[in-house]
Order: C-alpha cells, then sequence, then structure tokens
C-alpha cells in the first residue's frame, strides 16, 4: 500500500507518541521502579510507594473503563476490596496453621472457621479465587446491567449503591470478616516473614512488576481492534449495534478486566499495608480511585497511573504539613482539572508535544491511539441520554 | 396489629424525608442531566441555616418556620453559584458533573468544619413539635409528621408550579427540547440557573427539616445522598410522580426489611432490590416516552 | 500501509518478566519458619536520639475525616499535657518536642503514619488512635518496630499488647460496673442498641453473659449501620419490648438521631432509662440537653469530678482553648497517659522501650479522675468507675461511683459468669 | 484541528466511475442474498397511547431503489427503527427469510441489515479508517480483535476508494465535513456486508455536486442490494429513484414511481399543506389520473 506520508497522517501522528517514545517510556519506568526507587528511598517510602503502586493497579482497570469505555463505575473499592479480602484470609488462615482458627474469630466469634473461607487455606487456591470471584461478579453484575441498557449516570449510581452496600455488608458480618477493624496483624506472605525489610523490599518489587504487566495489557487492549471498539461503544454504543456487535458484551468485558485490576491491587494491597477494613472499600475511597485517574488523563495509557501515584504521594506529603489543608488542595485540584482539562495533565503534555516536530515515519507510531482530539477539550461523550 | 402501623408510619416517614432529600435531585439530575453530587452538602448547608437562625432568633418556636424559606434561599443561592461557576459548561458531560461536584461536595464540607466546628450543633425542635399525637393507638412523633406535611407541600408546590405556571412550562420546555426551545426564544440559560436554583433550594429545605430529626454536622449530607440517588433512578427520569413513589416504596421497603432483620441486612437487601427492579425497568418507574434516538 | 514488527512489544515484556524474575529471585528474605525468625521479626532498631535537649513523640489522631469530632479533643489535651510537663522542665530533663500526624479517620492511614513516626521521626513514644480499628491497625506495627503507643479511649477488651498502654477504660471498668449499677437499681430487663461494628457487639456480648448469670432478660438486639440515621424502627422495637432500661452503645451521629427518636416517641428516663457508653460531654450539645437529660452513662470521669487535680485540668484546659469547651473521658485519659509516660520514664530512667516497659508497673498519677495506676501484667490501668445522669446544665453529674480504682482486666478473667466468652 | 489538508479536497467524494472498487466490493458473495427483498406485514408501532406507524404494508426488492417519503412525523424513521429492533412493533418483516422484528438490534444487523441515520453518526475520535475497521468486523472472534490491526482489510480499501475518502484515512472522522461523514456512513454500511440499506436523509446538506455522486453510487448499489432511502429532497428523488413510498400519519398513502405518485391527489393533499417539500415543480394537479394506493402496490 502506499507509504508516501501524507499531510493527513501527520495530523493522525501527532496524537500519537512514537514507538521509540513508548518504549523509552517503559524502559525509563522500569529502570525507575526496579533500580532507582529501591536505592534511593528509605523502607518506609520504598513501603508508601508500594501502596501506591497498588493503587495504580486500580487505576489502570478505571483508565480502561472509565477513560476508554466510558464505564464511570464508583464503584472499584468492591473488587478492590474482594481481592484484599480473600488475600487478607488466606494470610489469616496461613498464620492460624493448618486447622487453625484465626484469632478474631475465636475472640469476637464462635471460633469456628466458616466454611467460605477454607477455600483459603490453599495458596493455590487463593490467587486463582483473587482473579475468578470478582471476574464472576463483575461479569454477573456488568451483563445484567448493560444487557438491559443501563448506562451512563444510572450505571455509576448503581456502581456506587454497590460499593455501599458491600462495605455495610462486611461491617455486618462481624464475626466472619472483622467488622470494622477489617483484617489485620498479618505475620507471613506464603511463608515469608513480614516484617524482614528483606520481604518488604521484595514485595514492592512484586507490586512494581505487576503494575508493569498490567500496563503492558491495558496497552494491547487499547492498541488492539478490541480498544478502537471499545472507543467506537464508548461514543456511539447504538451506531455499534447497528454494525452489528453486542455492545453490552464489550463492555462487560473491560468491566470484567477493570475488576481483576483492581482485586490484583487489593491483595497485594494486603500485605504491604499489613491490614483490609470496610474504610478503604466504601463510597469514598472508590470515588478517591477515580481522583487519580482524572487528574493524570482518563483516556491516556501512563495517564492513570502516574496520576494515582501522584495525588496519593501528595495526599501524604500535604497532609503531613496541612492536614485540612489537604481537602481543599484536593476538591480544587480535582475540580479543576475535570471542568476545565478534562483530558487530565496528560492532555497538557500533549498539547505541548503538538508544537514539536513530526516523527519522521507518521505510521510507525507503536503507542496507544488516543482517540481523544487534544483540543479543545477531549470529551469522552458519554450517554447521558435520559430517557 | 400496632406493629404494622406503627412500621407502615415509619416507612411512611422514612419515604417522606427521602422525598425530600430526592426532590431536589429529580429537578437537577432528572430534568437538566446533572448529578450534583453536592446537593448532599446543599442539604447540610440548610441545616447550618436552621442552625444559625436560631442562634440569631432565640425562639424555637418561631425559628424553624423562618429557616425553612430562608434554607431554599441559601440552598439555592449555592446551586446557583455552582450552577453559573461550573456545571453550565459541563450539560453535555452528565458523569464530570458527578466528578465536579464530588470535589465540591469535599470543598463545602471542610468549610463547615472550619467555620462551625468539627462537633455536631444541635437545633432545639419547637415546643409545639414535641411529642407524640396519639391515633388509633399509635403514636406518631409531631416532627415526623411535620417533615411529612413538608414533603407533601414541596411536592404539591412543585408539580403545580411545573405545571401550570409560565416558568414551569419554560423549564419543561428545555428539558424536552433544547434546542428548539431556545429558537423558540427560551432563554435556556435564564432556565437552567432557574431549575438549578429551585432544586437546590429543595435541598436546604430538606436540611432545615432533617435537623428535626438527626445531627447537624459537616457529615450530613453523605448520609443521604446515595439513598437520594438511588430513588431518583428508581423512580425514573422527568416526571416527579416516579420520584414519589420511589421515595414511598423505599422508605416501605426499608422499614419493613429493618424490623424482620436487621437496619444493616435491610440496606443491602433494598440495594438488591433495587437492582433486580432495574432489570425489569431499566428507565425506572416512571419514564417519559420519547422518539428521541441515537 | 506499512506491517508494524511485534518485536517491540515482545522485547519489552520480556525485559519487565526478566527484571521481575531476577529481583523476585534474588530478593528472598526470612521464611517464618526458617531459624532465627524470631530474631528477625523484632528487627525495631530503634532510631530514637535521646542525646540532645529534647525528645521526641508522636502525636497520632484523626484532625481530618469523620472522627476527628472527637480526635481533636484528645489531640488538644494532648498538647496541653505536653506544654504543662514542659513548662515543668520536661522529661528527665528533655524537653517534648512534639510532631503530629493526622490519621485522617482511616486505618490504614494510622498503620502508615505510625510507621513514619517510628522509622522516620523516630520518636520515643506515640499518642492517640481513638477507634478499635485504628488501634488494631496500628498494632503490628508497634509490636514489629518495637515501639510504644498509648491508647486513649476505652474499648472492647480482650487485648493486651507489651507494646500497647490502654489508658482509657476496659470492659471491667465500664460495662461491667454499669450492669452492677443497673440491677443495684432492679433493673430485670435490658434492650440493647448498638452500632454496627466491635465495640458494641463485643459489649452486648458481655452483657449478654452478665444477663444470664445475673437474671436480667435481654429482651431485644439491634444494631444500626455507622451513619444510620433513621431510628424509628428502632425505637419502635424499643417501645414495644418495654424493658427496664436500654444499654446504649451506639458511635457518633447516630445518638443524635436515636435520642431525638426516643424523645420524640414519647419515652422518658423516668419510665425507661438508656445507659449510654459513648456519650460524652462533648456529644451532649450536638444531640441537644431536651433530649438526654435525665439520661445516664457509664465513664471514669466527668468534668464534674470534684478533685484539685480537675478543677486545675478544667481551668488549664479552657483558658487554653476556650470557656465554651468541655473536658470528657477520653481526653482525659490522653491527658493522664502523657503524665503516666512521663513516670515511668523518670522510673526507669531510660527512654528505652524495654526501660519503659519494665518500670511500667505500679506507676501511678493524681489524674482528674482521681488516682490511676498502671497494671504491669496487662498494661492496662486501674481506674474508678462512675456512673453518671446527665444534667440540664449538659454536663454529666456523678451518681454511683466504684468508690476504689477497679484492677483492669481486659479478658474478664476474674468473673466466673465470663468464662464462656473468650 | 479543522484544517483538513487542501491536497485531498480535490479527490473526496464518491468516484464511481472508476468502479473496479465497486465491482469488488458489491460483487463480494451476494449470492446468498440475491433476488432476497424486504417484506413488511401489518407493521405497527405504538409510543404510549400514540400510534406512529399504522398497519403499514411494504416489499422492496433488489435493484429497486426505494424512497420513502412523507412529511414530518409521517413515520419514516419510525419504521425504519422498527424494521432494525430499534423500536419495538407488532406485525411482521421480513428480509432473507428472516424474521426481524422482536429481536436484538445487533443480530438484525448480522443478518445483512444496516442504517444510517438522519445525523450523520460516525464514531468521531476514530479515525477513518477505525471507522471502517470495525464496520467490517461484527463477526470477528476474540483472537482478532484482541490483537492490533495490521494492513487493512481488503474490502475497508475497496470502500475508501469507493466513497472517496482514501486521502482522509487517517483523519478523525470528527473533522470530516458533512457529506464526508454520510459518505463514510455508506462505506460503513457497504463493509458491513449489509444487503438491506436503509438509509435516512443521505444527502441532506450535500452540496449539488456531491448529491449526484452520492446518488450515482446509491444506483450503483441499489443494483446489488435492496436499498430503501428516506428522502426529502424531491429533485434528488425524482434524479435516481426507481419507485417511491409516501408515508402519512403512519400510514402507506401512495406507492408507485415517480411520476405516479406526483400525479396522486391524496399526495398533492398532503404535500400543499406542508412545507417541507422543497419541491420546485409542485404535482399537476387533481385533473391528473388518480392513482389509488392499492393499485399501485403492484408496481413494487
Amino acid at each position: 500500500m502506499n507509504a508516501t506520508p501524507r499531510t493527513s497522517d501527520r495530523l493522525a501522528t501527532l496524537l500519537r507518541p512514537g514507538r521509540s517514545r513508548a518504549l523509552a517510556g517503559f524502559a525509563l519506568a522500569a529502570v525507575l521502579l526496579f533500580a532507582v526507587a529501591p536505592v534511593l528511598l528509605s523502607p518506609f517510602r520504598l513501603g508508601l510507594l508500594a501502596k501506591f503502586l497498588c493503587l495504580a493497579m486500580v487505576a489502570v482497570g478505571i483508565g480502561l473503563a472509565w477513560g476508554r469505555g466510558g464505564l464511570l463505575t464508583l464503584g472499584q473499592g468492591v473488587y478492590f476490596g474482594l481481592g484484599a479480602y480473600l488475600m487478607a484470609m488466606h494470610l489469616k488462615l496461613a498464620d492460624a496453621g493448618p486447622g487453625g482458627v484465626p484469632d478474631f474469630m475465636s475472640l469476637y466469634g464462635t471460633g469456628e472457621v466458616p466454611w467460605w473461607w477454607e477455600p483459603m487455606r490453599s495458596p493455590a487456591a487463593t490467587i486463582l479465587l483473587i482473579v475468578l470471584v470478582p471476574a464472576v461478579l463483575a461479569g454477573l453484575l456488568g451483563w445484567a446491567v448493560f444487557t438491559r441498557r443501563v448506562r451512563g449516570a444510572y450505571f455509576a449510581i448503581l456502581s456506587q449503591a454497590l460499593a455501599a452496600a458491600f462495605a455495610i455488608l462486611l461491617i455486618g458480618q462481624q464475626q466472619t470478616t472483622g467488622g470494622t477493624n477489617g483484617l489485620n496483624g498479618f505475620r507471613a506472605f506464603f511463608g515469608y516473614d513480614l516484617t524482614d525489610p528483606v520481604n518488604q523490599r521484595m514485595l514492592y518489587l512484586i507490586a512494581a512488576g505487576v503494575l508493569l504487566v498490567m500496563v503492558l495489557v491495558a496497552r494491547q487492549l487499547m492498541v488492539s481492534r478490541f480498544g478502537e471498539l471499545l472507543v467506537a461503544v464508548r461514543d456511539g454504543e447504538d451506531r455499534v449495534r447497528f454494525l452489528g456487535y453486542d455492545p453490552a458484551a464489550v463492555k462487560t468485558v473491560v468491566y470484567v478486566v477493570a475488576a481483576v485490576m483492581a482485586a490484583v491491587g487489593g491483595a497485594l494491597f494486603v500485605p504491604i499495608v499489613g491490614i483490609i477494613s470496610p474504610a478503604d472499600v466504601g463510597v469514598v475511597p472508590s470515588i478517591g480511585f477515580l481522583v487519580g485517574v482524572a487528574i493524570g488523563g482518563r483516556a491516556t495509557l501512563l495517564g492513570p497511573v502516574l496520576g494515582s501515584i501522584a495525588v496519593s504521594w501528595a495526599q501524604t506529603t500535604v497532609s503531613e504539613q496541612f492536614p485540612s489543608g489537604w481537602i481543599y488542595f484536593q476538591g480544587a485540584l480535582f475540580i479543576l482539572v475535570i471542568a476545565f482539562l478534562p483530558g487530565g495533565l496528560a492532555s497538557l503534555v500533549r498539547r505541548r508535544r503538538r508544537g514539536g516536530a513530526a516523527p519522521p515515519d507518521p505510521r510507525d507510531d507503536d503507542a496507544p491511539t488516543d482517540p481523544a482530539p487534544p483540543d479543545p477539550a477531549p470529551v469522552p461523550h458519554t450517554e447521558g441520554r435520559p430517557a | 396489629m400496632d406493629i404494622l402501623l406503627n412500621q407502615l408510619f415509619a416507612g411512611l416517614s422514612l419515604g417522606s424525608v427521602l422525598l425530600l432529600a430526592a426532590l431536589g435531585l429529580a429537578l437537577t439530575f432528572g430534568q437538566m442531566g446533572v448529578i450534583n453530587m453536592a446537593h448532599g452538602e446543599f442539604m447540610m448547608a440548610g441545616a447550618y441555616t436552621a442552625f444559625v437562625v436560631q442562634g440569631v432568633i432565640g425562639s424555637a418556636g418561631v425559628s424553624l418556620l423562618v429557616a425553612l424559606p430562608v434554607g431554599f434561599v441559601v440552598g439555592g443561592v449555592l446551586g446557583l453559584v455552582l450552577e453559573a461557576t461550573l456545571i453550565h459548561r459541563m450539560y453535555h458531560r452528565p458523569l464530570d458533573t458527578l466528578l465536579v461536584t464530588w470535589g465540591v461536595a469535599l470543598v463545602l464540607q471542610q468549610v463547615a468544619r472550619d467555620v462551625f466546628g468539627a462537633p455536631n450543633v444541635d437545633v432545639t425542635a419547637p415546643e409545639w413539635l414535641s411529642g407524640a399525637v396519639t391515633v388509633g393507638g399509635i403514636a406518631l412523633p409531631k416532627t415526623r409528621l411535620f417533615i411529612l406535611a413538608v414533603a407533601i407541600v414541596c411536592v404539591a408546590t412543585l408539580s403545580v408550579a411545573l405545571r401550570s405556571t409560565p416558568l414551569g412550562r419554560r423549564i419543561r420546555a428545555v428539558v424536552q427540547n433544547r434546542d428548539l426551545a431556545e429558537a423558540s426564544g427560551i432563554s435556556s440559560r435564564g432556565t437552567d440557573r432557574l431549575t438549578f436554583f429551585i432544586g437546590s433550594g429543595l435541598a436546604g429545605i430538606a436540611g432545615v427539616a432533617l435537623t428535626l430529626l438527626g445531627s447537624i454536622g459537616p457529615t450530613l449530607g453523605t448520609n443521604y445522598i446515595v439513598d437520594a440517588f438511588l430513588v431518583v433512578v428508581a423512580g425514573g427520569i422527568g416526571q416527579i410522580k416516579g420520584t414519589v413513589i420511589a421515595a414511598t416504596a423505599l422508605g416501605l421497603m426499608q422499614a419493613f426489611f429493618e424490623y424482620s432483620t436487621t437496619a444493616s441486612v435491610a440496606k443491602v437487601l433494598v440495594f438488591v432490590v433495587i437492582v433486580a427492579f432495574l432489570q425489569v425497568r431499566p428507565q425506572g418507574l416512571v419514564t417519559v416516552r420519547t422518539r428521541s434516538l441515537v | 500501509m506499512r506491517l508494524r514488527t511485534p518485536a517491540a512489544t515482545r522485547n519489552l515484556g520480556g525485559l519487565s518478566l526478566a527484571a521481575l524474575t531476577v529481583v523476585t529471585l534474588t530478593a528472598c528474605g526470612a521464611q517464618v519458619d526458617s531459624p532465627g525468625a524470631d530474631a528477625s521479626a523484632a528487627t525495631g532498631t530503634t532510631c530514637v536520639d535521646t542525646s540532645g535537649d529534647t525528645v521526641k513523640i508522636g502525636f497520632l489522631n484523626s484532625l481530618s475525616g469523620t472522627m476527628a469530632i472527637s480526635e481533636q479533643t484528645v489531640h488538644d489535651s494532648l498538647q496541653l499535657a505536653a506544654a504543662e510537663i514542659n513548662a515543668d522542665g520536661g522529661v528527665l530533663g528533655k524537653e517534648l518536642e512534639i510532631v503530629t500526624e493526622d490519621g485522617q479517620s482511616e486505618p490504614t492511614v494510622f498503620a502508615e503514619k505510625a510507621t513514619k513516626l517510628i522509622t522516620s521521626d523516630c520518636v520515643a513514644a506515640v499518642f492517640g488512635g481513638w477507634t478499635s480499628a485504628s488501634r488494631k491497625a496500628m498494632l503490628p506495627v508497634f509490636e514489629s518496630q518495637d515501639s510504644l503507643l498509648f491508647y486513649p479511649v476505652q474499648y472492647e477488651g480482650l487485648e493486651a499488647s507489651p507494646n500497647i498502654f490502654y489508658t482509657g477504660a476496659t470492659t471491667n471498668q465500664q460495662i461491667v460496673p454499669a450492669l452492677d449499677y443497673l440491677a443495684e437499681q432492679g433493673v430485670e430487663s435490658l434492650f440493647l442498641v448498638g452500632s454496627d461494628y466491635v465495640f458494641p457487639r463485643t459489649a452486648n456480648k458481655i452483657i449478654n453473659a452478665y444477663a444470664a448469670a445475673h437474671d436480667i432478660d435481654v429482651v431485644g438486639e439491634e444494631y444500626a449501620p455507622l451513619g444510620h440515621t433513621d431510628f424509628s424502627t428502632i425505637v419502635n422495637k424499643v417501645k414495644s419490648a418495654d424493658a427496664d432500661a436500654v444499654f446504649n452503645t451506639l458511635n457518633g451521629d447516630s445518638n443524635v438521631a436515636f435520642f431525638k427518636e426516643y424523645s420524640n416517641a414519647g419515652l422518658s428516663p423516668d419510665e425507661m432509662p438508656v445507659l449510654s457508653v459513648s456519650i460524652a460531654e462533648e456529644e451532649i450539645g450536638g444531640i441537644g440537653v431536651e433530649n438526654v437529660k435525665g439520661q445516664l452513662t457509664a465513664w471514669n470521669y466527668y468534668q464534674t469530678v470534684d478533685t484539685p487535680e480537675n478543677a486545675a485540668f478544667v481551668e488549664a484546659f479552657q483558658a487554653e482553648y476556650g470557656e465554651d469547651r468541655v473536658t470528657s473521658d477520653p481526653m482525659e485519659a490522653a491527658y493522664d497517659s502523657l503524665y503516666l509516660w512521663k513516670g515511668m520514664v523518670e522510673k526507669a530512667e531510660s527512654f528505652a522501650v524495654a526501660d519503659v516497659q519494665e518500670a511500667a508497673d505500679g506507676v501511678s498519677f493524681d489524674a482528674p479522675e482521681g488516682i490511676v495506676t498502671v497494671n504491669g501484667d496487662n498494661h492496662h490501668i486501674a481506674k474508678t468507675a462512675l456512673i453518671g445522669r446527665i444534667g440540664d446544665d449538659g454536663l454529666i453529674h456523678t451518681e454511683w461511683s466504684s468508690e476504689e480504682p477497679i484492677e483492669p482486666d481486659p479478658f474478664l478473667e476474674g468473673y466466673d459468669w465470663a468464662q464462656d466468652l473468650s | 484541528m479543522t484544517d483538513v489538508p487542501a491536497t485531498t479536497e480535490v479527490e473526496t467524494g464518491p468516484d464511481v466511475e472508476t468502479g473496479a472498487a465497486v465491482e469488488a466490493l458489491l460483487g463480494t458473495d451476494t449470492s446468498r442474498f440475491r433476488h432476497d427483498y424486504l417484506e413488511v406485514r401489518g407493521l405497527r408501532v405504538t409510543f404510549g397511547g400514540f400510534v406512529a406507524v399504522r398497519d403499514v404494508d411494504l416489499t422492496v426488492t433488489q435493484g429497486d431503489l426505494r424512497f420513502l417519503i412523507g412529511p414530518n412525523g409521517a413515520g419514516k424513521t419510525t419504521l425504519i427503527d422498527a424494521i432494525t429492533g430499534l423500536a419495538s412493533a407488532t406485525g411482521s418483516a421480513r428480509f432473507g427469510g428472516k424474521e426481524l422484528l422482536g429481536r436484538g438490534t445487533h443480530r438484525i444487523a448480522r443478518d445483512g441489515v444496516g442504517r444510517t441515520f438522519q445525523t450523520a453518526s460516525v464514531f468521531e475520535q476514530l479515525t477513518v479508517l477505525q471507522n471502517l475497521d470495525i464496520a467490517a468486523g461484527a463477526r470477528r472472534g476474540p483472537g482478532t480483535l484482541l490483537r492490533r490491526r495490521r494492513g487493512v482489510p481488503e474490502p475497508v480499501e475497496q470502500a475508501l476508494e469507493l466513497v472517496g475518502l482514501s486521502a482522509l484515512r487517517d483523519t478523525t472522522a470528527g473533522v470530516l465535513a458533512h457529506g464526508q461523514k454520510q459518505w463514510l456512513e455508506i462505506g460503513m454500511l457497504l463493509v458491513q456486508d449489509a444487503h438491506l440499506l436503509l438509509l435516512d436523509e443521505p444527502v441532506a446538506g450535500m452540496t449539488h455536486a456531491e448529491r449526484e455522486a452520492t446518488g450515482e453510487l446509491l444506483r450503483r448499489i441499489g443494483s446489488q442490494r435492496v436499498v430503501v432511502v428516506v428522502e426529502h429532497d424531491m429533485e434528488f428523488l425524482r434524479s435516481f429513484a426507481d419507485s417511491v413510498t409516501v408515508m402519512h400519519q403512519g400510514q402507506v398513502l401512495a406507492e408507485g414511481t415517480v411520476a405516479d405518485v406526483q400525479n396522486d391527489p391524496a399526495v398533492v393533499e398532503v404535500y400543499l399543506g406542508s412545507p417541507v417539500v422543497s419541491d420546485p415543480t409542485p404535482p399537476t394537479g387533481a385533473d391528473a389520473t388518480p392513482v389509488s394506493a392499492t393499485a399501485t402496490k403492484e408496481n413494487a
């Protein structure tokens, strides 16, 4: 086919960083995560970063579902919590030893391990369930609501109510879930002592590796035909239907992917932070996940990750200085970005890039095709049609 | 039998509370498509208004009645400011209004904390609302009867206003076809502002009424916002009727589930029922049939 | 249209996978069942610096979020105690340097900030925490880092950590005396109302065991989700159950809605008193005095306690924070905790954790509530139990006192009826 | 973003004359649909109490470029909505021997029914190429979907050429001119392999030259596929329609050749009261031979 560079090609290319840039970006990220951070940061700060990486995993999924798919999911805390609780149950059972009973159950409950805890005695089953349970729940729920064309604001509100219900359910089952206390006081992670600094560093590296893998998965999904289809569904669900696709299936798939990513993030969060409680899964943390995604740039690949890490980092450092100031800062930042810069900070970067020279071969891009027009406002149009 | 009647009243009363909280949302979300998460904070502002009015007037008997219209204005003005600064540029992206207003809600809560202090404050219920009216062996707390009455008055006024005043017709015209309405000389900007003013003002009234039942603190609104949105979603968009039915139904369900199980389980059950219901009627209880597609 | 080679992707994936594998393989630390694990578990190599004129301590309270309402007051009284101690020459001649952190009402943040205070700020001890969840989240941190936490709030018991000093009441210093009092008043049936979380559930377990052994009927037990705002159904149940008294373990905002509903439904303290264990002077203003006057509370301290120490404490507190401020039990327990730590350090003549733990037993303080003494076995404090009645002035007045400090018994081992509890 | 490169403007627009691509695209695998026809019987759509479409019978065969006209609110779009599963209807609508009513929209689409919309609805944030590629891919398996698109599928390439958008293949669809968007939509129908094409006002807002080009394209497509065009433009209709169905108040008012319906007094009456039609030469009046709606049906 015709390989002559076309003027129109330049336009398209300007929207996408070149392959070399993407490669360099990943390499830089890998070096930063695997080499620089462990050397420069104190164990405490490294532990914090590990926690932020877990939260960033949720953000990757949200970036896919919301930025690309237009599904504003206000209930990712549910899947984060599922993964976290499953992992925490395993750690509690492992600490208790074979046939043992987790301490809190004998303190507050009957001292009997309920049947649905039993599978988590096996490490393999736990890892499997951390992926399966959220996938199945998200699949069923997604399929149910998407085939009935519950979408836009309705979906957002339903997912939010789901988070609220999930937190209430957890709190109410104190004897088996630890109630508001949640699950905590873990000693070991698959046999490795959690208080050992070497093992803590290992956990950090695992989190960094998993996050990178997730970013690669997200990238593959974005650049694939599925990614194009996803944008099409976001911008014109009915139109896609008239082309012979079932948009419900597309949405369900991306919803499941986001759920699994959140669950894996939650599962790693538990050994790193040492606690999971309903305070980490309800309505407020669920919306909190969105903050970083929105600020970083919802429709981009790295925007959600970087945004999420930056926001977490800012929250920790700013709130150390000004406890109540942080809330004003966070609120104001969120308002300004969403209202005036819907593409997030990533769109600023891209806007600046447009001034630069075009890469030599326009078609040689290896980066996710970003559907958002750079100017004036990349509006992921979501169906807000009331009826 | 007494219990049944008691719970019936409890459910209706809870329904009226939900209705008050959701009525303004039915306007701003249902009619304008704006998902205003700060609606709860407008309620909070109404509640603090009642507190301030009481401090100024002193007499509890009068201050509540004064606080209702003042609360309406306070909520309305807050809404107006929000609309004029942020919302008006976002009508075409409803999901983003959700996020922006969530940020606004955060800030408003912190403002309340910094202005009024973190601890809850108290509004004294007027003497004429203390105690209960006994009807057929059932004690009906006067405060709850009062809230029921406020809810009924609000609904009645709103539906009459929407149906038969020129303002209401303008609102409905803009809601149904913005472009056409503008072409017919209706200023949609003005109408948007007015709708948002009234919707937010209703939140203010709800806040004042709630001082009779619960605590007045910075987080007052967050306790109601999720339920209020569920009411609007279940009720369907575009008509007040759906909101009224949904609020009543949710209130009754919560009351009876709570009686037979526990408050926590009841909340989860109500959620399950709503999801199941939306499977049957994805657009809610009452929908305006429309031919506009794609 | 040129076809793209997949090489870039593949290399990249390979790169990071390889990196991951390498680091995972090389970075294996101690396993739990490997020898020497216990040694590595307590790797809390302390960085506390006591060489200078000052010593750092950490205050960790929620200054933002939902719990800020309560925890800010504790923070205030901790600051007061620190200022007093510094004015009086400090601890072992060293001035206290306060590092404040905000727990943000989230357990994970408490754990994170506790780690920071211990490992980055190198504080000698941490004072703070309120909810059980925050304490449970911090406990593993303090144990693994081998540092000290002073926890100032009455709680559900069933815990004793060498690294935590519990300066609020445990169950046998608050709930059990409250039940004793009710039994003494001839109460034969109880209705239990609580928020749905660990303290009420554990408290109610104890109450049920007590009731079974003392011929008291528990005629109802209801839990409301935290932040629940509509109590008409629960009050309906209370009313129809017609118990002699209500035992209330509701938390925070829910109390407001509950008591408004309670008085609106025509229930009064005369016919069915409510005994609350989570309502202190701070909360009464928010509930509205008219809704709670005449109701009962169980604590170890009230602002009205008549001791010279309390008069000085209240005066100093109001001078610092305003005449309209009230003092409450958790504030007083926090205030005590700093003085108790001072006493332990001075007895040990050392800031080292092990020395402080060693010296803790028997350290006492003439607190505003009366004399309090540290129990070296379980790290709780011997305190006097007080049942109070809420007055028209919005303050709580002592109705009944255990007269003597009660020795702490967090696992209720000294009570026959409680043997099956845990 | 509005600066669509000037070089490309020269060669945009359907290019039917050089139509190797047309043959390639339209000629592929039409055998299974050959001599298929759309058959609508007793179709009825109600919204609440309002009957939008009332007992419509309609038969359209291959090679018969059918225009559907009528004043606003006559039920034209609703009829298309019903056939494509967007509006629920009673009665029957069969294509290729299959009943369409009561089935999901995407299943109907997979059976070869495609449509366009009054306002061109393309995926504005995707490129022209991506739009067409998606349209071509409803039957792709997960394996294909999850891989990156490499190269351009043959039908997409042909469609690009056919609708004259080859040069703009990598342009974001949102910045296309109005007419270009409508061509893109038609292109999407073609690669979608639709054999029943329902086009809702495909030439609205186009220049005269663009209309001519579009008309030629439709005529070419109509010879191989079943095509129904909803259109208000009478001049366009006279130039390209093989037959016309007139709807009014949800019912079929008349049907036949252009001349037939122009002389139909019922049609004249309806249209004289309606300002919608921009017809420069009104029908010749009441003295023309009346042709009843039922009689003209035989022409179909």
